[in-house]
């Protein structure tokens, strides 16, 4: 075993574990690439101000890419999180204006995503479907119905003390809403790394027939990928409802567009199998940044998508190229060593 | 002696195909029984059903004497029987340790659900890492993806998984067709020991000199029907084969 | 005037006979909620008259409503009334009036169109220079402000705009525009964007109401006092009252979705059974302030 | 050779032959139930005015979800055929208001239409993205940002003769749209089933690196999907200016999830290799149905996408449902012959 | 005589595994070189860098005596190589015929540039049923994609394939691993015909039965390098299993 041994060996050697090290973090360095860009551009951005701005406004798209993440991760697609999340907060305000409790409303936002989840998920798996993307349009489509019907159309004013904390408060120029990203991050984190079930989630996305025949519950797993999606929407809810003090059916509008764009920019695999929270977390910046980018320079309204669709592309392409290079690195620097 | 396993008219069609036709098998625990036939002689698809990927079209299966059904491989499995797939069901993205141990992690605490529970992985690595040592398959990096690894190291990997796990009945589908010499002695090997362990074992093989080392009975397949069951010995060899080529080519 | 054009056809020989027509609006927001209510309220009181209802999914959703339109005709109306997405609905109106069908169009024009009947419509350039005008006396010369616009390529709300810019005069710069989609999420995050980025504004104004409340907020956590920042909406919907009550929003501009509604739908009535109706009826632009809101809530 | 010559003989047997043609026709049939089930609850469904009605609103999402088609095939996704419609549609109309001749102005609209998938299929395969929702979605916000700033935001009327023919012409009731509809359902139909090239495509979405290996030119395969995306959103683009006689950045909004959907719905497989353009355009006609069918029976508007989803699933499942009772019956039938 | 395929240092490294170490390998035209090591000791790994799947990060391939560069699966195809991959390269979703001819469909008419060209589908129905036959693979259902068919269908389906192209040289990656018997034997006459018309021929195969039987030379890798080359026959079976296994274990 000596050859292994030895590659073993080398591979603990300094400058090739710096260079797997770079690998994992590639998608890091682009957003830290485009934060110096960002700061040489505009005076504003690195202001404590703004970094709790971007952090509070990409609080939504993180939570909700974390969501995404789970169901990609088991190669299935969730494109109701934007109406879960409008439908969560009308019913959140409409407890609201019926039982006036913090906690009450925060259970029926959280309860509100999970059942639209469990929808999804037990339609798409009950049900034979054959790609999730069927029940999620239809609930995409039946949420933002119902959230309509429910409130009449109209945008229902007041949140409880508790709800407003969660979306506007903060800690100095730290929004609490990071605070409240963070805590779901580290518990996914935990659940994907650490615990069976996130095992069993890789295991799915991997080779859902293999899981099938190793007698994991791919059926339970599949499930609750779903429910902990429309959680991540209930939580998504709590937070923008919270920001604008409002339950209202139009939250959300293109939200799963936004969340699946964050997974996949952050790194992770839309083939499911691969990838991992900080891919979400990632993904979710760079967006909120190129958009914030954009106001802070005042680039015309017209020209903004352009400019938003071309960072994208420069952002995941140069991830590309570095990884690219840092391969061809690796074989000079091993070839040496 | 009540057989471990025995099914008894199994059928099986896809489509305008049929797979299996009226197929009865026992196997007796502490007995290798080889499963033998030409390609696409409905083997895999035989196995499969017992395993429960395949739901029979007619006939029915009993376990220590009593039927049972195999309806899904958690129920199979959950019965004592653990089965190495032709197609070996791996995990690509995951590594050795990862795909030895899917769908029974060791994990703890054990008061908590089993799905909460956080992977002791460290563990895990360990004995996965023993045994392929014990196959001798020198696999460079034991944290790749297995998706990356060679087509022998990928086997043996399926094989001591089902090995490390056998309780009833084990199943191998051609457990050796993509290993070397010394690795597939090794495995050789752990079916005999299986066998005095007082497993039941079921091997599809092609290879009539394994078949005939290590096979206590083997039963031939032909166009889906069962032939014939014969004591695989040097002497019978021609007649084994004579067997599965059939006497129509 | 209209009321009374409706009971002279309610004796009429013809009306004897019931009509259908159709009312299409935009999409579900308060605004055409308003309305719609409106004309369900004017149709309890005249059942020999069939309201069909029609919505598309968006405010540019100009396929949707082309659908509705198609849809109407095949089931028989006589006249729709209809608050088009754009100009590019003509042709499919054209068709309908060529089949005989009356057309009015409800909260927008559609300029150098022939075909029409009659408008019912706030003139959304008119309202836009009264905001403009407004807001020109409560700025310094010299100042800056923000616009919050509407979703780019939508004709009123882009009239809307321009309107106010053609009246603010050169005294103030705007410093800023961003779309926000009339989302008030969106209106939240550009609107603390331009705070952080020109902390200095005086003003902000939004083509709709939606984004002026997420604007709202965002002034609220950037720690200013309400009445620092001026803040002008458009479209006086419920929230945006109740804060302009509050003092927290400084004015919005109004206008009168249950008597575009309630309106429309009776030339358009009319019309159907051959009355001559006005061509051009302007329901009015009106700045709501403190003052006046208690006159709109 | 005996069981595999009698099973085929057995496969020409009437009731199996039945069998199968209703699985191959399955979501026809379900698209049949659909129609019968309209004409029952609308009298006014089944008239002509409105057949072609139907026809002229499916055309659009038809001419899209069949590009789509041969994207997924390939395992793809073009999220940008939306804008990419708004923009040739503009670049059309500007067109014409500089050069006002009918063949030039379908020519810009099929070229601009072209350029976007050139540049979806180039910018994906060359910059060896990981995957087409990166650029697609780029181009999703670049191609609009396009549109609004080449017309200053403003719909420009006004389009030539023949693509007004296009979009609002007809023969007796019958819509020119919906034979452009079945011009480009059958080239497509041709491609897929007859040519090299399509046999290639189906091989790129069965196993990319295997279609590599077999020297298939894949990189130009996936290259040409997406200009033929790009061409099918162009000719969209000359039905919906001609519908509306005139072109505007706003057209064509959220097109992307309808053409996708009706592939899927439609039965094609979301993950490439299997489908075709019949199950584009029975997805396309599904939508178009449902939708006329909505407005026709004056479904509340609230209502409107809850009872849109709820039917999409039915329709789907039904589908899930009849394949399962179809295959018992298959092996029962056969048993017994 | 100039060899058909020479490769010189061949090295490549995947990460922290040295899967080739400087490895040198000639073949000459109407030669049978059987390509031997344990799992993983690089014999795939070689194989694809010669046919353009993977690119060498040192070395060189000639072929007739010119440097030739294979970098990219069509270009090796272009110069003559045909290759069956140890896992099969098959598409899952489309019929037999449709898999053989993958990427050289017979079609036409001629004028037209080759994507456009309409397929003569009954033509290559007709060639790959023929072909099949002579394998003795029965096919149940000739139209049915082949992700359904058996492991050994599947595996024969991939070598007809390289044989019916074969040119210059033709690379098979364990032809044989999941053959019946009767499968087995016709693909052996398949290479001993092919080394008769003049091809070279590389086999990888962990059959030393097989080997013996058809092989000229036996090339042996171990962990990436050349261990050293022999001529197969019964008598040196033994010194070459020591080669493959090595001295060490
Ligand atoms: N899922 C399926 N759908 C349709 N046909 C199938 C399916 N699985 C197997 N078959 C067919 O059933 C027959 C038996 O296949 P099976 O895999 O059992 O053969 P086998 O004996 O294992 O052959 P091998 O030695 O090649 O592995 C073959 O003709 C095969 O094509
Ligand atoms: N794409 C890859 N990425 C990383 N490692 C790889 C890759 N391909 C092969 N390897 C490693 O390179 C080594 C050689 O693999 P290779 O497939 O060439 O072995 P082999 O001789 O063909 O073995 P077998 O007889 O099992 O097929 C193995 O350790 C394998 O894990
Ligand atoms: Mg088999
Ligand atoms: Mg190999």
């Amino acid at each position: 075993m000596t050859v292994e041994a030895g590659a073993l060996r080398r591979l603990g050697s300094d400058p090739l574990r710096l260079a797997l090290l770079a690998i994992r973090l590639g998608p890091v360095l682009i957003l830290l690439l485009l934060v110096v860009i960002m700061s040489m551009l505009s005076p504003a951005f690195l202001t404590m101000l703004n970094l709790g701005n971007v952090l509070a406004q990409s609080a939504v798209i993180a939570v909700l890419a974390i969501g995404q993440l789970l169901v990609i991760l088991t190669r299935g697609i969730d494109l109701s999180v934007g109406s879960t999340l409008a439908l969560a907060s009308v019913t959140g305000a409409l407890v609201y204006s019926a039982a006036p409790s913090g906690p009450v409303v925060v259970l029926a936002m959280l309860a509100t995503g999970m059942a639209v989840g469990a929808i999804n998920g037990m339609g798409y798996v009950l049900g034979r479907l054959p790609h999730p993307f069927i029940i999620t349009l239809a609930t995409l489509s039946a949420a933002r119905g119902l959230a309509l019907w429910l409130s009449g159309g109209q945008p229902q004013q007041g949140m409880p003390e508790i709800v407003q904390m969660m979306g506007s408060g903060s800690a100095g120029w730290l929004p609490y809403s990071a605070f409240l990203v963070a805590a779901v991050a580290l518990a996914v984190v935990l659940l994907t790394t650490r615990m069976v079930w996130g095992r069993w989630i890789y295991a799915v996305g991997g080779n859902p027939e293999g899981a099938r025949r190793t007698a994991i519950p791919v059926d339970r797993v599949v499930i609750s990928v779903y429910v902990l999606s429309g959680l991540a929407a209930g939580i998504a809810a709590i937070v923008t409802s919270g920001r604008l003090n409002a339950g209202s059916p139009t939250f959300g509008d293109l939200a799963e567009l936004d969340s699946i764009a964050a997974v996949v920019i952050g790194g992770a695999s839309f083939l499911g199998g691969r990838g991992g929270v900080g891919n979400a977390l990632v993904g979710a910046l760079m967006i909120g940044i190129i958009r914030n980018g954009m106001n802070l320079l005042d680039v015309d309204a017209f020209l903004q998508p352009i400019v938003i669709g071309v960072v994208i592309v420069m952002a995941v392409e140069s991830d590309v190229v570095r990884g690219r290079l840092e391969s061809r690195f690796r074989i000079t620097q091993a070839a040496r060593s | 002696m009540t057989p471990a396993l025995a099914v008894r008219g199994a059928t099986k069609r896809f489509g305008a195909v049929l797979a299996l036709d009226g197929v009865d098998l026992v196997v007796f625990p502490g007995e290798v029984l080889a499963l033998l036939g030409d390609n696409g002689a409905g083997k895999s698809t035989l196995i499969k059903c017992i395993s429960g990927v395949h739901r029979l079209d007619a006939g029915s299966i009993e376990m220590g004497g009593a039927a049972v059904t195999t309806g899904s491989p958690a129920a199979a499995r959950a019965l004592g029987i653990e089965t190495v797939y032709q197609d070996l069901a791996l995990f690509d993205n995951l590594d050795p340790a990862a795909n030895f141990y899917a769908g029974r992690e060791i994990a703890g605490p054990r008061w908590l659900p089993r799905g909460l529970r956080l992977l002791r992985r460290r563990d895990m690595s360990r004995v996965t890492g023993e045994l392929l040592t014990r196959l001798q398959v020198g696999i460079a990096d034991p944290h790749a993806a297995v998706g990356l690894m060679s087509g022998g190291q990928r086997q043996a990997i399926a094989v001591a998984r089902a090995a490390a796990f056998a309780s009833k009945v084990v199943i191998l589908d051609e457990p050796t067709a993509a290993l070397g010499l010394r690795e597939s002695r090794r495995v050789l090997d752990l079916i005999l020991r299986l066998r005095e362990e007082g497993h039941a074992v079921i091997v599809v093989s092609h290879a009539m000199d394994h078949v005939i080392e290590i096979a206590d009975r083997a039963a031939v397949l032909r166009r889906g029907r069962k032939v014939g069951e014969m004591r695989p010995t040097p002497d019978n060899r021609q007649a084994i084969v004579s067997l599965i080529v059939g006497g129509d080519s | 005037s209209t009321g009374s054009g409706t009971s002279t056809t309610g004796a009429s020989p013809g009306a004897a006979e019931p009509i259908k027509v159709g009312f299409i609006t935009k999409f579900p927001v308060d605004f055409y909620d308003t309305m719609v209510d409106a004309v369900k309220t004017w149709n309890r009181g005249h059942p020999d008259v069939e309201v069909l209802f029609g919505q598309g999914k968006s405010g540019t959703d100009d396929e949707g409503e082309t659908a509705q339109i198609e849809s109407m005709l095949a089931k028989g109306v006589k006249a729709i009334a209809i608050t088009p997405t754009s100009p590019n609905l003509q042709n499919v109106l054209q068709k309908a009036v060529d089949a005989g069908v009356k057309v009015v169009l409800v909260d927008n024009d559609i300029p150098g169109w022939a075909g029409k009947s009659s408008v019912v419509a706030t003139d959304n350039l008119a309202g836009g220079k009264l905001a403009g005008a407004w807001l020109a006396e409560r700025v310094k010369p010299g100042s800056t402000i923000a616009v919050l616009q509407g979703r780019l390529g939508n004709p009123s709300l882009d009239d809307r705009v321009t309107g106010m810019l053609s009246t603010l005069g050169d005294g103030v710069t705007v410093v800023s525009k961003p779309a926000t989609d009339c989302d008030q999420t969106k209106g939240l995050n550009a609107a603390q964007d331009i705070l952080a980025a020109h902390p200095g504004i005086a003003a902000i104004y939004g083509a709709c109401g939606p984004p002026i409340l997420g604007a709202l907020q965002a002034v609220k956590s950037a720690g200013k006092k309400p009445g620092e920042l001026v803040l002008v909406g458009f479209d006086a919907s419920p929230g945006e009252l109740k804060a302009i009550a509050a003092g927290e929003v400084a004015a919005s501009v109004a206008q009168f979705p249950a008597k575009m509604g309630s309106i429309g739908i009776e030339t358009a009535v009319a019309a159907a059974r051959g009355q001559t109706v006005q061509a051009i009826i302007d329901t009015g632009t009106e700045m709501v302030t403190k003052e006046n809101v208690a006159g709109f809530q």
